[in-house]
Order: C-alpha cells, then structure tokens, then sequence
C-alpha cells in the first residue's frame, strides 16, 4: 500500500478526512441553527442572513478563498482579533482548510436542515406545548429527533463537499504538505503534471471510497431512522 | 378552578364571539360540526391567539387582549386532548405517556403510569411507535399522555369519539374520578349527549360561533326548550338520588324525591348520592299503577309542563318533590291521557332503561 | 476571421494588449483563453478548437507536440522571464542573492509564497533556483504554495507571508510589494514561453497572428510587461 | 357484488386471521378498538398485502397468495373513507371532492358534485383548503370525495365519528340510498350499534383478529348470544313492516305481524317494506293488555327463549308469527311474571322509544 | 454601465445566466425522477447510483472536469457519438459549461427534492390510488405539488451553484470569452491580472445580485406555496 501511494498522499488522506470531519462537526451545531431561525423565525434581516449563508455557494471558491483571507488572514480584521484574544491561526493551518471547507459546505447544509424543519408538524410542536415543554425542549424532544434525516443528509453533504472543496482551501491555505495540502489539492498538483493522471487517479479513488463509505453509512442510518418513525 | 372566556376571532368565512364561565367540574361544549368548539379549546390552550377578549382561570389571565397578556402553553399547564391525536411519532407509546412528566413539577401527585396504562388498555402496546397503532388505540394514548402531564386544567376534543362503547364505559368512570377525587377542571367537547349527560355538571351550547345557552347540566339538559339542541332522542332529566342499599338479586335500591327506585347494581356504598339520568322517551306515562309489568319503577308525579314540539311529538316535564322528570310521548297519548299542568299521572321507568353510561357521582362542583 | 488563442494565465496583461493592437491593425478577431498551461495542454490534447497555444513552460508544449497536434513548422520560444524574490511592502531592503543566502532565517516562523512547486511552472522554477543555491532544504518546510502565481502574489500583498517567489511581470503592477531580488537567471532553467501553431489552424489569420508574436511590435509591447523578448529563430 | 376475504396476516404482536363474505348490501364490521377493522379493510383496499389468502369480489381475484394475484388499489374501483380524512392539502375542497372523477369512467353514472354538496353541508366550504376545516368538515369531505370517484364497492371506516348527531340524521337516509337505489355495496367499520342496526345487511363481529360471527344483519342483532358483542344496551331485534297509512296527527301506521304498531311520521308511501329496530330495553312486558298508558304500541306475543346472564338481568326473546322482538327485563321481574318459554304476554313499546336511526328501507340485499 | 464593466464582461454575464439556466431547467426533470427513485423505490445497483450522484460532490472540481473532457470532448467515447448521431458538441461550447454545472449541481438538486419526497405522508398518495389514480397520476397530482417547495429549493441551489461554478467549467470547456467565459472563469480571470481586483470586484457584485435575486424570488415563492397549503 505505502508503495501504491507517497507518504505525502497518505499525509493529504489523513488530513482531508480530519479537515472534513472538524469542519462538518464545528458547522453542525450552527447549521442547525441557522437552518431553524430561517425555517420558523421571522427576524430583521432575514433575507440578508439568508443570502449570506448562500454566498459561498454562489461565489467562485477563489473569492471566497480570497475574501476568507483578508478577513481571516494574519492582518485581517477578524484573523487578528481571533489571533490576540484567543490564539487562534488559520491561516496557513488546517484549522484554515477546514475553514474554508466548512464555509464551502454551509449553504448546503442549512438547506438540507431547513427543509427538514419546514416538514416538521407544527401540531406536534403544539402538542408538546401543552405537555409543558418551552421552546427549548421542545426543539429538543420533538423538532431535533424529527429533522435527524436531514441533519444527516446536511452533514453528509458538507462532509462530502468538504472532501472535494479545492479552490478556496488553496486560496485561503495554500498548500503545504502535511499541513494544509488535502485531498482535492494533492490531486491538482499532480494533474497539472505532464503525466500524472496515473497517480491523480489512485487519489480520486481513495476520494471516492472515503465519501461513498460516509455516503452509505448515511443511507443506512437514514434508514434507521425512518424505520422508526414508522414504527415498525 | 373557574375559568372565564370571552373572546372573538374571525377567520375568513368563520366569525367566533363567545362568552361564557366554566365553574370547577366538567364544562362541556356541544354544538355541530363546524360549530366553533375546537377553535374555542385551541384559544384555551394557548394554541390560538384571539383577536380580542379575555381568557383567564381563577382570575390569573392566560389572554388579554387590553393588556397584551398572552401566556405561552407551556406555562398554561393545561393538559390538552387533540381531536387528532398528536402522537410524537419518534417516540413509544411510554414515552408519549411519560412526556409531560418531565416538564410537571416534582411534588405535585398526580395520576400514576401503571394505574393509566391498565386502565386504557395500554399494557402490551408500551413498546410500540404510534405508527403501528389503531385509531382507537392512537386515541387512548393522546388521553393517557394528557392525564400523566399533571394538568391543572385538561382539556378534550371529542376523547372517545374512536373508542367502542365498553371501551368508554371504562374510561367514563375514570373521568369521574378525575373530576371528582383529583378535582380537575375539565372542558369536554363531544358530540354524544350521552356523554355529557353523564359527565358535566355545566354544558356549553355553541351554535355558529356563538354560546347559545350555558349553565349548570341539570338546569340546560332538562329544559324542554333546549332538548332540540341536543337531538330529540337524548332529552333526558337528570335525578339526584342516594343509594339506600344493594339487594340479593343484583339490583341496587336508591332513595328518590318521588319513591324509591331499582336500577341494576351500582358500585356504590349506601348513602353515596348519585346522578342518574333519565332519557324523556324511557318514561311511560299512566293514569293508574300498572299492575303486572315488566318495569319495576314506578312514581307517582304531577304534570307541571307540556310542550309541544313541530312533530308528533310532546315533551313533558313532571314534578316529583323539588325534582324534575322529562317525558317524550306522541301527541296523540298526551291528547288521550289529557295532560296538562296540575294533571297526576305515575311515571313508568325500566330499571334497565337507565344507562350505566348515565349513572354519575355527584360531583362537588354540581348544583 | 476569428483566431483562438489558448494561452496561459500569466500572460493576460501583455497579451490583451497585444491582441487589441494587432485587431485594430488586420481587422481580424482574437479571442484568447486564459488558464493554467497544463489544463489548455489537455484540452487541446482534447480536440479543442484553439488555432494558436502559448504555454508558459516546455513541458506541455512538448506534449502538445508529441501528439502531432502542432502545424509544420509551427512552433517557437517566443518570450522569457525572469524570477523575483518579493516582500510584502510598497518598498523594502534588498536582498542579496546568492548561494546559501539567508532566505530561511528571514522567514523566521514564517511563510514563503510560490506556486505549486511540483507542477505550476513558476514554482518549479523557484524551486530549481532555491536547489541550486542550495537552500531549498532549509526553505521546503516554510513553503506556502498557492495554484498559481497570482495567489502567491496575493498572499505577500496581504501580508499572510512576508516573501514569495513570482515572475518579475507579476510584481511589477502590484502596490502591494515590492522586489528585493532577481534570481540570477543560471540558478534555474531558461524560462521560455513558447508558441505553436496548431494543425487544425486552416484559416491564414491564424498563421498571420502567430507570425506577429514574434513581430517588432510584439516585442515592443511584451517588453513593457517586463518579459524578456527571445531572439527570433531560436 | 359478493366480496370474498379470507386472510392471514401478522403483525409484530397481533395476528389476523378472517375468513367471511359480504353479500350485497351493507356490511358492517364491528368490534373494539385494536381488533383488527382497519387492518382488514386496508386488504380490501389494496394497501396491505396480507401474508396469505384470498380476497375476491364476484369471482374476480384482487388478491391470491397462491397464485401470486395483487390488484393494485387504483385498478380495484374501491372508494374509501378513511379513519383519518386524508385529504389532500394542496386541493381545495372542490378539487378534493373531484378527484376521483379524473379517473372515473366518463359513462358510468354516479353521484353529482351539487348533490353531494348539499348532503353534506359543504356549500361554503369549497374554496378553503383542508387546513382550514373542523374534524368534522375534514370527515364529510372524505366521505363526499369517496362517493364522488364512483366506486364499485365503497369501504368507510367510521365515516360519521366526528360528526354530531343531527348530522349523521342527514346522512344516513343517504347512505341507505345509496345502498339500495344505486346497489353500491358497503363494508362499513362502526362502533355505534345503532348505525350498524339500521344500515347493515350484514354483520361481521371482529374480535382479537378473528371473526367471532357473520350473517344477516337480522339473525346477528336479534341473536341473544351476540348481544353481549354490541353491548347490552344496544341489543335488539328488527321488524319487517309495511307502511300501511299515514295519520293526521302525525303518526305513521305501520302492519307487523304482532298487530298494528304506530310511529312518529316516517317519509315512506303506504306499501313500502321497512326495517324497524327496537332495542331490548325499550320494551316493557305487561301480562295483561295495560290500559290508560301513554305507550301507543301493545303487541300480544309469546315467549320463546329467556336467556339469564351474569347480570341482574334477563333477555327475553318473544315470537309474533314468524318475527321476533328481544326484550331486556331485570330478573326480579322475569321472576315476578314468571317468564318462561310459552307464556303469553303483552310487549309494550313506546311509540317515540324507535328512534328514526333504527328505520331503514327493506335492503335489496336483506333476507 | 458599459463603462463600468467591459463589453466581454457583459458577455460573460449573459453567459452565465444562459448557462445557469439552462443547466438548471434540463436537469430538474431528470432531478426530479432521480430524487423519487432513491427515495420511494428499491432497485438493484441503488447504491451506486446514489453514489454517482453524488460523485462531482465529493470530487475535486478539476477531476470532474477533466472526466468530462475525457468523456464528452470531440475524441471521447460519448462526445464523440453525441456529435456523429445527434450533431450535439459539447466541448468547448456553452453547452458543454451548461454540462459541467448542470453536473455540479446535481448532487445538491437531488438531495433537497429527495428530502421533500421523503416528507412527503404516504397514507395520501394511498387514498389517490384508492381514487383511482395509477401511479404516474399519483406523482403528477399529489407528490409533485406537495414536493414543489423541496424542488423550489433544489433549483435554487442547481442554479446557485451552476452560477458560482469554475473548476469543472474551466476545466472542460476552456474560458474562451463569448462562448464559454462564465463570470467565474471571468472573475478568476482578471484576477489573473495584476491590479484586477477592482474589475473583479464588480464582477463579484453582479454575481452576487443576480443570485441573490433568484434566491429570493425563490423564497418568496416557497411562502406562497406554503401558505397555500397551510389553507389560509
Ligand atoms: N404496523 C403495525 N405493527 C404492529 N401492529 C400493528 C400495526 N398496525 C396495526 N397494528 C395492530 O393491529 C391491531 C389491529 O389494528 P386495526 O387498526 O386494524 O384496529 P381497528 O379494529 O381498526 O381499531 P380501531 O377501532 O381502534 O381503529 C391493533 O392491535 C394494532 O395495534
Ligand atoms: N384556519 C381557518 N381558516 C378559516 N376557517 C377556519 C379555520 N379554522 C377553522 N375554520 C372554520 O371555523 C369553524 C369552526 O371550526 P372548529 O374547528 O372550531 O369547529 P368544531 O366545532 O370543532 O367542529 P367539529 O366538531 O367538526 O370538529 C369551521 O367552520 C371551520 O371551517
Ligand atoms: O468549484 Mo471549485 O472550483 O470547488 O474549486
Ligand atoms: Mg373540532
Ligand atoms: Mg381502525
């Protein structure tokens, strides 16, 4: 195996599959959310929120790459904020990559989790009301246990995507090996060799069996999950 | 518990302007289809937000539409029966049942899981999702998860329009006892006179959005004027008797204004006072003791109202004492008999004619 | 008539400006195609309908040509470049090439910005120049490398990397840097742009565009860009 | 049309298991909650495919384990009303109720939209969306819906739950119409016995996911064994009668083979066949012919069967000619009349105590 | 405004919106069947279309573009018959940009309608077959309008993202301005320029407005559409 890819493609694996996770999990919670107030709140500035969460989907991932660097960047407003208060980098780190790729993979899955909570029943949400529960527990007990087939195809979504994302990451983190060169951009290198589709294609395919493994599992979990609400 | 509403609501096509005071016991709302009882329970519960008026329970507002109150349902603590049931889908049948528990305070006693789940024929269906469920047994759920929420108002949309008759006549008897021993407030919307007969103790007439008649069940369910609200077949008078004492051959005697009565047993200890419910076209009139007969009861009465109706029919209302009596017989018998005010006559009642269904505990909150 | 040009990123600038002059001069159309040269090269292995390439390294062009893609007599080095060091800053202190120079201890903890340093050819280039004096050791670990030259200028110019290594054609507009060095044009391969003809170019605009990129005026107007013209028939 | 269904299926925890047959007519399904009515009309339907059996209608296989036969729902022509409405949320009430018609056959008769309409009360409703309407308007449009797509076999499983009575008043002559005038044969789920009594052929008792009892509507509801099924307080036995003239005073003459018996105005012309209910406990028995009562209708009869239950009480079946009457007596008074196989006595029927639910036109389909 | 944005500018606008379009438009029907198969039926080798569905997801956009140039360029195997049997090319026409973003955003299309079709109460589409209506009759009458809101939803993210698109498209049709410059590779090429940020800039803008209006037009849409059906 070690012989069939470089060490440094195997670093970019273990790396891409870590930026993935971390940027899936971290945007999660926000995901959820976000998805929900734009689902059942009405707010000032809705809309805006709304086209915010979209930009990166609609931008090309170089601006978004190069928007993420003026402002998360080393001397930009919000990366030298972070820096002094909280000793926190992105750039030129993975932490940077996973950035990039969990912004990336924000409209995507607040979409997913929107319309999941859309379909939830609002009767039930009454009932439970009545039974005592505030708004919290509510959306804890019944709207979250309800949305959790679109949770899961939102996460595996972003996760997906975040395999894939490439030209923000490179933008934002470029690429250094071992530290913030993933997947998608171990496979740009390599393509824009004379001759390198060879290796490129060993790397899409351990791209791909990555993703199709989450892919799977999410079917099969989503699955699961309906299978009880039915109530078999 | 006294509960006050007024209020009014519009939606397109509808118009809804209601007003009326549900003293403690069991209120029921009665009316048709379409009549604007549910609207009025969803306004209760919070779930529905007048456009103007005044809901409040024991004086502590839940809805003012002058000061803006507006209590969320969560902090109503009114437990509340869904004409549909509304069962979480993701969760068992226990935990639906148990899901109020965790929001009701600790302290507070209120109806046990084992004693609900016997008592709605729950046990073997605690491991199921409310997708594998039959109507009726989706409806017993939604009753049961209202109960265990120690509510200190409950509220029920037609509870057992799905069940069978013997199913109800288990749970009527728990009902009683949640009215009565628990002393829970209830506001009960159904459709079956009967029901309401045996459980209100004040009925609410609704009819097009609007309170026809309120006030206590026996004064609303014996007034001839208002039977046709009910259905002519469910006019009834309701009597106040106390048991006197249970004899061998499984009939129970009870102590009435007009004589003693016999009715199939009642699980009742002597000197319980109970009420009893007697349908108008169960009672047959005679000018002289029938001799012979079948039925066991019969009391010596004197006419104090004849009204006569569109139909062949005539609504009478006997006095015995200070207690009333409803009669439906055919014009052509009350022509026959010569009824009229001041006219004695006896009234002649099966023992079986009177419904179990109709049988109540007096209930604290009654007259 | 309407000639495509594929031709790589780097070029816009000098190239656009060309193209526009020799329009106004024939009447005929350019319309150009900008992206990195491995991908053009791919394409037009392809089939693409591009009648002129200009890559910005040897390699692809040797591709394009192994696969018999280029017209008889189509094909020359047209331009050079030289490679510069660049600080973030409208100006800075000069650094002294050389080899062994103190690249890595300028960097500190921090980041030097070239491309791709295994496939975009300016940073293959730059690692070339950095082996063979002899410090790309000591650099390699401090290296950020951006998908092209562009956002390697673009991370110096915010400041993310206080150096970077791109043609002295990128420095030159950006008010965000400044050069501090050139790299002594023998510590890395010739940078040559060439130029081919391809084989499905029927139309004789095509041949006249080819033909002017190595033109008087070519040569005038590339040199404004900060390209070095080759001499012709080389 | 004769149904066929004869199946097994199992779900985690319940079994099925029904074999019966549904003449022409209407057959009525009854039992208690969870027993198993919905499972099987769903087989009927075509939206369970049970484990194994057979279900047919005239012959015509729409399932057959054996030979691997399953019609899908749409190609069966069977119209539907669900325990739950199930309306379509996207449709307005119009569009809902004319569903059906897309696919119906455009030469085939059927009811009309307008008629419908005002059957069912649903004139001002038609442009809201199902979101908008009571559980009992969801419920009628169901119904109107079901009826509209003019289906060869209409299953309803307790279409009138939700409704309140002087609504289902309206309905049931219609039902009953569309039983006999247009022949469409009905399995019908119900709990109210006195739907089943007054619209069933035939009945089929379900209980735990076996059919305890099927056969005519006649034999089931007299039969003093099966009462207990419906509940005590609903046995009874139907009487064919014929309409023999109307009355000024707004009585209907009616010629049965124990006499004369009169009731409240029936819109029926002289000569028509009808079915008149009279349920157990509104006869009284009297040994001899009682006089100056108000009670209209005194048939001469003879005891044929006293049946003693665990109870306090006693079902006493009565033979006039061929026809039969079930009375409902308390065992002290069978006692007292000394009751027996043979005896002679008077039944005695309050002329109102046959509520106009229990008169049902003689079905086609009855024996 | 001709000032503001240069003439190949503007084309590069009209392009995109042609492309995003049409991307959109011919694949929300094959969305639409994709999205209901997964959903509703099981067939064998349902995985693995799952998992070509969402295969430009999780690749790198470069390798998706360069399949497709490999696949549906003049000398691929499919462009290669396309174009001797129907005269349809794609390569390095906006046709072949619409291709590449239609594939993009395939993934994202699919998912959204297969979450609404997953919403959507069985129990009605069996009272529609009690009514007699077959299977296609069902879709057309109650799971197609119940689903509009999830479509609504999966055409606004196809046409988002057909519009924010560069890697694929670059990659397979080229950037020749009028013909396959979308604003992406317009973007990204003046970015290529030094000192073209400003131009860039407006480019952005205009990218971003555009989907900003369809975004919310789409949401105001979705209201109404709810708003139906909640029965107001
Ligand atoms: N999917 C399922 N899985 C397991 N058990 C089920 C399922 N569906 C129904 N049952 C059980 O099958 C039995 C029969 O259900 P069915 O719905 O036929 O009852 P029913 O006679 O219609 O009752 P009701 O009058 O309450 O509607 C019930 O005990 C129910 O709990
Ligand atoms: N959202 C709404 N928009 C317009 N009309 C409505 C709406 N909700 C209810 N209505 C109308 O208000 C009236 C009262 O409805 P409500 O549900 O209170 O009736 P109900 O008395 O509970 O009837 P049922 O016994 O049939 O359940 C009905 O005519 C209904 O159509
Ligand atoms: O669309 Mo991309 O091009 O992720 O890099
Ligand atoms: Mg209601
Ligand atoms: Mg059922």
């Amino acid at each position: 195996m070690t012989g069939w890819l470089s060490p440094s493609d195997w670093e970019a694996v273990r790396l891409s599959l870590r930026v993935a996770f971390w940027a899936t999990a971290v945007s999660l919670p926000l995901g959820i959310f976000t998805a929900y107030a734009l689902a059942r709140w009405e707010f000032w500035g809705k809309q805006l929120v709304n086209g915010i969460v979209h930009l990166p989907l609609i931008l090309p991932p170089v601006v978004t790459g190069y928007l993420l660097l003026l402002t998360f960047g080393r001397r930009g407003p919000v990366g030298h904020l972070l820096e002094q208060w909280f000793g926190l980098v992105f750039a030129f780190r993975w932490t940077g990559a996973a950035l990039a790729t969990g912004i990336m993979a924000f409209p995507l899955m607040v979409r997913a989790i929107r319309l999941a909570v859309e379909a939830v029943d609002p009767r039930l949400e009454q009932a439970a009301g009545t039974l005592g529960a505030g708004r919290l527990w509510i959306f804890v007990t019944v709207t979250l246990p309800l949305i959790l087939p679109g949770i899961l195809v939102g996460a595996v979504l972003a996760f997906a995507r975040a395999m894939g994302e490439f030209g923000a990451t490179i933008t934002f983190v470029s690429n250094i090996p071992g530290q913030t060169q993933t997947l998608p951009s171990a496979i740009y290198t390599v393509l824009q060799v004379p001759g390198g589709e060879g290796e490129a294609m060993r790397l899409v395919i351990i791209s791909v069996v990555v993703a199709m493994t989450a892919l799977v599992l999410s079917e099969w979990l989503g699955r699961a999950l309906a299978r009880r609400i039915a109530g078999a | 518990m006294t509960l006050q509403v007024a209020f009014r609501h519009r939606f397109a096509g509808f118009d809804l302007d209601v007003a009326f005071e549900a003293p403690p016991g069991l209120t029921a709302l009665f009316g048709r289809s379409g009549s604007g009882k549910t609207t009025i329970v969803n306004a209760v519960a919070g779930l529905l937000r007048p456009d103007s008026g005044r809901i409040a329970a024991d004086g502590a507002e839940l809805f003012d539409s002058d000061s803006g109150t507006f209590l969320r349902p969560n902090l109503r603590r009114i437990g509340y029966v869904f004409q549909d049931a509304r069962l979480f889908p993701h969760f068992t049948v226990r935990q639906n049942l148990l899901y109020g528990r965790w929001f009701a305070p600790k302290n507070e006693t209120g109806a046990e899981l084992e004693q609900v789940v016997d008592l709605l024929g729950l046990g073997t269906l605690l491991n199921r999702r409310p997708g594998a469920l039959s109507g009726g047994e989706k409806q017993r759920v939604a009753l049961g998860r209202a109960i265990l929420s120690k509510p200190r108002l409950l509220l029920m949309d037609e509870p057992l329009a799905a069940l069978d008759e013997s199913r109800k006549a288990e749970i009527l008897p728990y009902l009683e006892r949640l009215r009565d021993e628990i002393g829970l407030p209830i506001l009960y919307v159904s459709h079956s006179a009967s029901e309401i007969a045996r459980l209100a103790t004040t009925v609410v007439l609704v009819d097009h959005g609007r309170v026809l008649r309120a006030g206590p069940a026996e004064e609303v369910l014996s007034d001839p004027e208002a039977a046709p609200g009910f259905g002519l077949r469910e006019a009834g008078a309701i009597l106040t008797v106390s048991v006197d004492g249970h004899e061998a051959d499984g009939l129970t005697r009870l102590a009435s204004e007009g004589g003693p009565l016999w009715l199939p047993r009642i699980a009742a200890a002597p000197g319980t006072v109970l009420r009893v419910r007697v349908l108008a076209q169960d009672v047959m009139l005679a000018l002289e003791r029938p001799q012979g007969v079948s039925a066991l009861n019969i009391l010596p009465t004197e006419v104090s109202e004849v009204h006569h109706g569109h139909g062949p029919g005539a609504l009478v209302q006997l006095t015995m004492g200070k207690s009333h009596l409803l009669a439906r017989v055919t014009r052509r018998s009350a022509e026959a008999l010569a009824l009229a005010p001041g006219r004695r006559v006896y009234a002649v009642l099966k023992a079986v004619s009177v419904a179990s269904v109709s049988i109540g505990a007096e209930s604290p909150g009654g007259t | 008539a309407d000639v495509v040009v594929f031709a790589a990123a780097s070029m816009k600038n000098a190239l656009d400006d060309f193209a526009a002059r020799w329009q106004a001069e024939t009447g005929d159309k350019v319309t150009v195609s900008y992206a990195g040269s491995g991908k053009l090269a791919q394409q037009i292995l392809q089939g693409a309908p591009a009648d002129v390439y200009v890559s910005a390294n040897v390699g692809w062009m040797d591709e394009v040509e192994k696969a018999g893609l280029i017209a008889r007599d189509g094909r020359k080095d047209i331009l050079g470049n030289s490679l510069v060091l660049i600080a973030h800053g409208a100006t800075t202190e000069p650094v002294d090439i050389h080899s062994g120079f103190d690249l890595a201890d300028r960097l500190g903890d921090h980041k030097l910005a070239m491309a791709l340093v295994n496939s975009v050819p300016a940073g293959k280039y730059g690692k070339a120049a950095l082996t063979s004096l002899g410090i790309w050791g000591a650099v390699e670990p401090k290296v950020a490398q951006a998908d092209n030259v562009r956002a390697a200028l673009a991370l110096v110019s915010t400041g993310e990397a206080p150096y970077g290594i791109v043609y002295s054609t990128d420095a030159e507009a950006d008010k965000g840097v400044s050069v501090a060095g050139t790299f002594p044009a023998d510590s890395h391969p010739p940078i040559i742009y060439p130029a081919a003809l391809l084989k499905d170019a029927a139309d004789p605009a095509d041949r006249a565009f080819y033909d002017a990129l190595s033109s008087d005026m070519a040569a005038k107007v590339f040199k404004t860009y900060g390209f070095t013209v080759l001499p012709r028939g080389e």
